[in-house]
């Protein structure tokens, strides 16, 4: 089923890749037309030949994805580098922020939401509500924008890149990785900043519709109360649709990583994606990004609902069988 | 006696308002469930001021928000504010001070602007101005302006252009792809989960695994590769529709799938099927029971989905490929504030971000309101 | 002395539309081994009773400060249970000394807990059991319920057994902590009639066995006269009759009483004719003044009493009362 | 006396879910079911929760698939054979053939006036030929089901269960049909208002020289109201009789332990359920 997922987006990633006007070959040509080599169309032919560009969509289509199941994604169009290598680390760091900001998020959401929605309390309910209402209305590179503003006036450093100068092009080392730390929560709490916003209004709708169950009511009658009724019961059967939201939690992360990039100058994938369209027209590398994003997208899914069947029965059910 | 007659007609309003409970149309309930919701209210009429403010946007504001309207005299100019009342005096109609730029040697040879508090410059109502176009309607009286000069509340940008007429006209350009993108999104939405919902079946089963392909891919990278190869000749019409469209595609499957539960569930209503008892083919029975079961959960949905597409449309406008000058949009004018020279010389270039803010949290307001109000059993919750 | 009483109880709900009236001036006794059957349609605030005796309804509800219930239980103080504002005060009553089960079994199980888990977990909350007594314990209940493989169904989940099966597994976990009081709110409304009358005969054989008071709420008539010792008729939030079952039945003195009696279909006169009660239950934003009863009573005069002043209890036999003015009661 | 609807041998199958291996296991809902409803009967069919007596209900109006079998219904002006109706036949067999539904919040378009709900088959099937046929029809037929004309203009949510229901009947009568399948009809409401909608179907029933199919749970119910009842059990009828006959001498076992399973309302009549074991 994931793998099925992951063909069918790869055929719709393909695809629009292709519908972009000009092809590689014409491109990388183009390019070099701009650095003073002249170019004819016999070059161009040639060049597609080479890059077997002339093949029908489909086989290309196929090729493209065996190699990318493969984890190859080919040389990129203009940089003439190897995709892998000029993504390898860059995509594991952004995979990490993406990560962490998406942890930290529901750290933060599942309790509050809980507690926002099994309190009474007016000003607190409404108070949260208004909190998570600016996060869903400021939208995050703003909030980089300021607190980058701010740092630059009060610290003089603007916090922008992933490591400071000196370690920019160092090989990885303790120093590096404290320095690295030292940046990363930057676009972390960016990015988690309207995750947070968003898994909170998720994780309060999902409780108030949980606890004005029956079963509740059953549980208290029963004698539990407070905090133990309240974990044990309402907030564990919200668990489960919690649990499915994360891989589009994780998608909207991934849709705000290149603008919060941008602002931060961030060197990942993102900003290379962005590099990669506005300035070169690269598209063997964009198709690369977004197909890896994917992937990850549908390898947090395929987690989600093996954890969703271990959390919960009637899902293991249904997915075994009537007879398991 | 008069007390009887008073019970009586007590009695009879008692009576004219139950009756009127009793006739009220679904949509009338919820209006009336809507109202009792203070925050909503509130937002309902902030969006609506909003939304008046960006429709009416050419007369509203006293300059062309484009290179046409500049002040050439006044870049970068901080906000001014009418007064009625300073050192020389008071007036009965508000009035600001004019400018001077000069540059000389005391300047350093550079431009600098200053205040000249003894020239007052009155501000005028249903002044002449630039022509603009209102519902296709040439005209060029303008609410308000000053006697000489110009006025700019907001400030000035760069280039001279009044931030206050840049500030309606975003709002109206932001609205305009927000209901275009959600007009479009809907379009989709309603014909792909409408197919799946009333057939369902493996047709349904298909189109939720498309639909779900769809939801997995993070839209905006995607989009931004394609929006990248904009060509830069495309005029700003094309542009704008261009930007639509992706905003419309963006939006889809979530609404496709409302779509597509809420038919799930009428579907097997038993009204349903008493209308096809009655003969009622499929045309009928979406058109007099399907779309008016669940038309204002759909209209809750779309103005629900509303400030995500407008924030889609800021962000794609913020990283430069979506709308650009002239064209102003939210996200153009926030583009403006990247730089910290703004922050610590031009903060009125933020004057903008406030009214993005009030934009959508208003839309996020008014439309959980909306679904509050519209929810079957927010009645009887107890 | 009297295990359970309840005096003057008035619910209201805040709403939308307002402060809405749900029960009105209730009272009851249940008697230790006493069987209460509390009948009422669709409206009539029994359910609302029932939860408020543990304290079970929502946060919009009011209760009228005159309103008491008291649980006597040997060896303690009476307990005023609507006195108890912390969760943590009324957790001790509620499954320990007041069991409750509830219209659907289905819904009253956690769905993603074994049944074996939510009957031990209740188990060492009222008890100082271990957890291998707790289970042995709930296993045994289980069977004592009727059903087959106790110790197979125990780690199951509530949507893999029937719907018997589950009225019966609600009915071995209220039972298990020995309550003196069990609630009963329609517990046989939502089964098929076959599994109805079992549950009934199983109900009947644990009053014999355990001897609690029991509150056995429902709108069947039939279901009442075959496990009620004592019956409480009630109608828009108010109680309308109460006394003996046999007097009750046989000889009703509220019109209201004598009404469902009249519209229910027996099967032992085919030609009796069914004889509704006219018009329709008023909605409780139109609670009626008065007799909230005159505006369905067929021979009620206009212009009476009934119209504006509530009519007390009034004595019938010993221990049968009917809301109506003295000169009525026959 | 004739035979309105006559059902031979039908069954009626759901396929439960599918299966990646072997065959897909099915659900005999109704299986080898034959019924004879005589004209101006009022025939009831009893049950408990899952023994296909709705399937069985709404396969003879066409509302539930045919596996096999047949269902034949005449009535001296057409003669149809159900299950191979064609476009327009079906469109007449749905004016002479109409269902009232159990649970009346859910029958009730919530966003159509009454006047609408009850004029709709009129509409729909194009039988008037304006507005003011189509509102003196409805008004008509409102008066017979004692539905206050003034409240044609409101909403379904003002109305209470037993109102309700009788705007279901309002509905399902408009047409004029013959045949009425009452599907638990009164199931979901009070006693007090049970014995009305009863009452009210009984005296529509001669009125307009209706047949019925009642369908219930309701032994006590259907003895009332019925000439004749039809037990059935897991899809298919263990006993049908005359009403009289079926109460004072239940053949079949499962008959005998329905009967034994109702509460009796005479308090000292506190007698054991008798279980039925299908395997015996």
């Amino acid at each position: 089923m994931a793998v099925f997922t992951l063909l069918l987006v790869s055929l719709i990633v393909f695809t629009l890749m292709e519908l972009v006007p000009g092809t590689c070959a014409e491109r990388y040509l183009a390019f070099k037309n701009t650095q003073g080599s002249g170019i004819s169309v016999e070059d161009i032919q040639a060049e597609e030949r080479r890059l077997g560009l002339d093949r029908p969509f489909l086989v290309r289509w196929g090729t493209w994805v065996g190699n990318a199941f493969r984890g190859q994604f080919g040389d990129s169009c203009i940089l003439r580098l190897n995709i892998n290598s000029l993504l390898a680390d860059k995509f594991w760091i952004s995979l990490g922020i993406c990560l962490t900001a998406l942890f930290l998020a529901y750290l933060i959401a599942i309790p509050v939401g809980i507690i926002a929605a099994s309190s009474e309390n007016a000003t607190l309910n409404n108070s949260l509500r208004f909190i998570s209402y600016l996060g869903l209305a400021m939208p995050n590179f703003l909030l980089a924008l300021m607190i980058m503003l701010v740092s630059t006036v009060v610290w003089g450093d603007s916090l922008t890149g992933l490591f400071s100068n000196e370690f920019r092009d160092a090989p990885w080392s303790w120093d590096k990785v404290m320095d690295f730390l030292g940046r990363a929560w930057l676009p972390v709490f960016v990015l988690g900043w309207s995750a947070t916003a968003f898994a909170l209004q998720t994780v309060r709708a999902l409780m108030l519709d949980e606890q004005s169950k029956l079963y509740v009511t059953a549980a208290r009658a029963r004698g539990l109360y407070g905090r133990r009724l309240l974990w044990r019961y309402p907030a564990r059967h919200a668990l489960g649709p919690i649990v499915n939201s994360l891989g589009f939690d994780l998608n909207r992360i991934f849709n705000e990583l290149p603008i919060v990039a941008l602002i931060l100058t961030l060197t990942e994938a993102g900003a290379l994606l962005l590099g990669a369209l506005a300035q070169s027209n690269d598209q063997q590398l964009a198709g690369a990004i977004i197909f890896l994003l994917t992937a990850t997208i549908v390898a947090v899914n395929f987690f989600t609902d093996i954890l969703l069947a271990l959390v919960d029965p009637r899902v293991r059910r249904s997915v075994l069988g009537a007879n398991a | 006696m008069s007390d009887m007659t008073d019970q009586a007609s007590q009695a009879s309003i008692d009576q004219r308002r139950k009756e009127a409970y009793f006739t009220a149309s679904q949509r009338q309930l919820i209006w009336a469930r809507f109202k009792k919701q203070r925050a909503a209210m509130v937002a309902a009429t902030i969006l609506m001021a909003l939304v008046l403010m960006g429709v009416f946007a050419p007369f509203l504001s006293p300059y062309d928000p484009t290179i046409k309207g500049r002040d050439k005299d006044y870049t970068n100019g901080a906000p001014q504010i009418p007064q009625f009342c300073d050192h020389n005096g008071c007036s009965m109609r508000p009035f600001i001070y004019g400018v001077k730029r000069e540059r000389s040697i005391q300047t350093n040879f550079r431009w600098v602007t200053s205040i000249d508090t003894e020239d007052r410059r009155y501000v005028q109502w249903f002044v002449r101005g630039d022509d603009y176009r209102l519902f296709g309607i040439k005209g060029n009286i303008h609410l308000f302006g000053v006697d000489k000069g110009f006025i700019h509340l907001f400030g000035t940008d760069d280039t001279g252009k009044d931030i206050f007429s840049r500030t309606l006209h975003a709002i109206y350009t932001s609205l305009a792809v927000g209901t275009l993108g959600v007009l479009i999104s809907f379009v989709l939405a309603l014909i792909i989960g409408g197919v799946a919902g009333y057939y369902g079946g493996w047709i349904d089963g298909v189109i939720q695994m498309i639909t779900d392909a769809f939801r997995t891919i993070p839209i905006i990278p995607l989009f931004m590769a394609i929006a990248a190869f904009i060509p830069d000749t495309w005029s700003s019409e094309t542009r704008f529709f261009f930007i639509s469209i992706i905003i419309g595609f963006i939006n889809w499957p979530t609404l496709a799938r409302r779509v597509r539960t809420h038919l799930l569930v009428e579907r097997t209503q038993e009204y349903v099927l008493a209308a096809q008892l009655c003969g009622a083919g499929p045309g009928h029975i979406i058109r007099r029971h399907l779309l008016p079961s669940f038309t204002s959960y759909i209209i809750v949905d779309l103005v629900i989905s509303f400030p995500y597409i407008v924030l889609s449309e800021t962000a794609l406008s913020f990283i430069g490929l979506g709308l650009k000058d002239p064209v102003n949009s939210l996200g153009v004018l926030l583009q403006n504030t990247t730089s910290a020279d703004v922050l610590l010389n031009y903060q009125w270039y933020f004057i903008p971000v406030f009214f993005f803010i009030a934009l959508v949290m208003a839309f996020v307001f008014v439309g959980d309101g909306l679904r509050d109000a519209a929810d079957p059993y927010g009645g009887q919750k107890k | 002395m009297s295990l359970l009483s309840v005096k003057d109880l008035t619910i209201r709900f805040r709403t939308d539309e307002g402060l809405i009236t749900a029960v009105e001036n209730v009272s009851f006794d249940i008697a230790p081994g006493e069987v209460l059957g509390l009948v009422g349609e669709s409206g009539s605030g029994k359910s609302v009773t029932a939860k408020a005796l543990m304290q079970l309804n929502g946060g919009n509800t009011v209760y009228d400060p005159a309103s008491k219930v008291v649980l006597n239980l040997p060896d303690t103080q009476p307990l005023d249970i609507l006195s108890f504002k912390r969760e943590r005060d009324m957790g001790v009553i509620r499954g320990g000394a007041i069991s409750m089960i509830f219209q659907e079994p289905m819904a009253s199980f956690a769905p993603a807990i074994t049944i074996g888990k939510q009957m031990v977990e209740q188990l060492m909350l009222h008890t100082d059991m271990s957890k291998d007594r707790a289970r042995k314990h709930s296993i045994d209940m289980l069977d004592r319920v009727g059903i087959k493989d106790p110790d197979k169904r125990i780690d199951q989940y509530a949507f893999e057994l029937s719907g018997g099966m589950r009225q019966r597994a609600m009915i071995a976990m209220a039972l298990s902590t020995s309550p003196k009081l069990l609630i009963a709110d329609e517990p046989t409304t939502a089964l098929d009639v076959t599994i109805q009358a079992q549950v009934i005969d199983l109900m009947k054989d644990l009053v014999a066995e355990f001897g609690m008071g029991i509150l056995f709420i429902t709108h069947d008539l039939g279901v009442i006269a075959q496990t009620a010792d004592r019956v409480s008729v009630m109608y828009l939030g108010r109680i309308m009759e109460t006394g003996p079952v046999r007097d009750v039945i046989r000889n009703p003195a509220h019109p209201y009483t004598k009404g469902l009696i009249n519209a229910l279909p027996k099967l032992d006169d085919l030609d009796a004719p069914l004889t509704p009660i006219p018009g329709d239950i008023p909605s409780p934003l139109e609670r009626p003044p008065g007799c909230v009863f005159h505006t369905r009573n067929p021979d009620h005069v206009p212009g009476s009493r009934y119209e504006r002043e509530v009519p007390p209890m009034s004595q019938v036999s010993p221990d049968h009362f009917a809301a109506l003015f003295p000169e009525d009661v026959a | 006396m004739s035979n309105l609807v006559t059902v031979t041998n039908l069954s009626t199958h759901y396929p439960l879910g599918q299966r990646f291996f072997g065959e897909a296991p099915v659900l005999k809902a109704v299986d080898q079911v034959s019924l004879d409803i005589p004209k101006g009967s009022f025939v009831g069919l009893v049950g408990e929760s899952g023994s296909g007596k709705t399937t069985l209900g709404r396969a003879i109006l066409r509302a539930a698939p045919i596996s096999s079998g047949t269902v034949r219904y005449n009535d001296g002006e057409v003669d149809y054979d159900v299950g191979a109706l064609d476009k327009a036949q079906l469109k007449d067999y749905r004016t002479r053939a109409q269902l009232i539904f159990q649970d009346p919040y859910a029958a009730l378009s919530p966003r159509m006036t009454v006047r609408d709900i009850i004029a709709e088959p009129l509409e729909v099937m194009k039988l008037t030929k304006s507005r003011e046929e189509t509102d003196e029809r409805v008004r008509e037929i409102a008066a017979k089901c004692r539905l206050n004309l003034e409240h044609l203009r409101r909403f379904p949510h003002a109305f209470s269960g037993g109102q309700r229901q009788r705007i279901s009947i309002a509905r399902a009568l408009v047409t004029g049909p013959k045949f009425v399948v009452a599907d638990e009809a009164v199931a979901a409401l009070d006693v007090s208002i049970q014995a009305d909608i009863l009452n009210l179907l009984k005296s529509l029933q001669n009125e307009l020289d209706l047949t019925f199919l009642f369908i219930s749970h309701d032994l006590s119910v259907v003895a009332h109201v019925c000439d004749h009842v039809a037990v059935m059990y897991h899809g298919v009828i263990m006993e049908q009789n005359e009403t009289r006959a079926l109460f004072a001498n239940p053949q079949h076992a499962y008959t005998r332990s329905l009967l034994s399973a109702i509460p009796s309302l005479d308090p000292d009549d506190r007698h054991r359920a008798v279980v039925y074991d299908p395997t015996a």
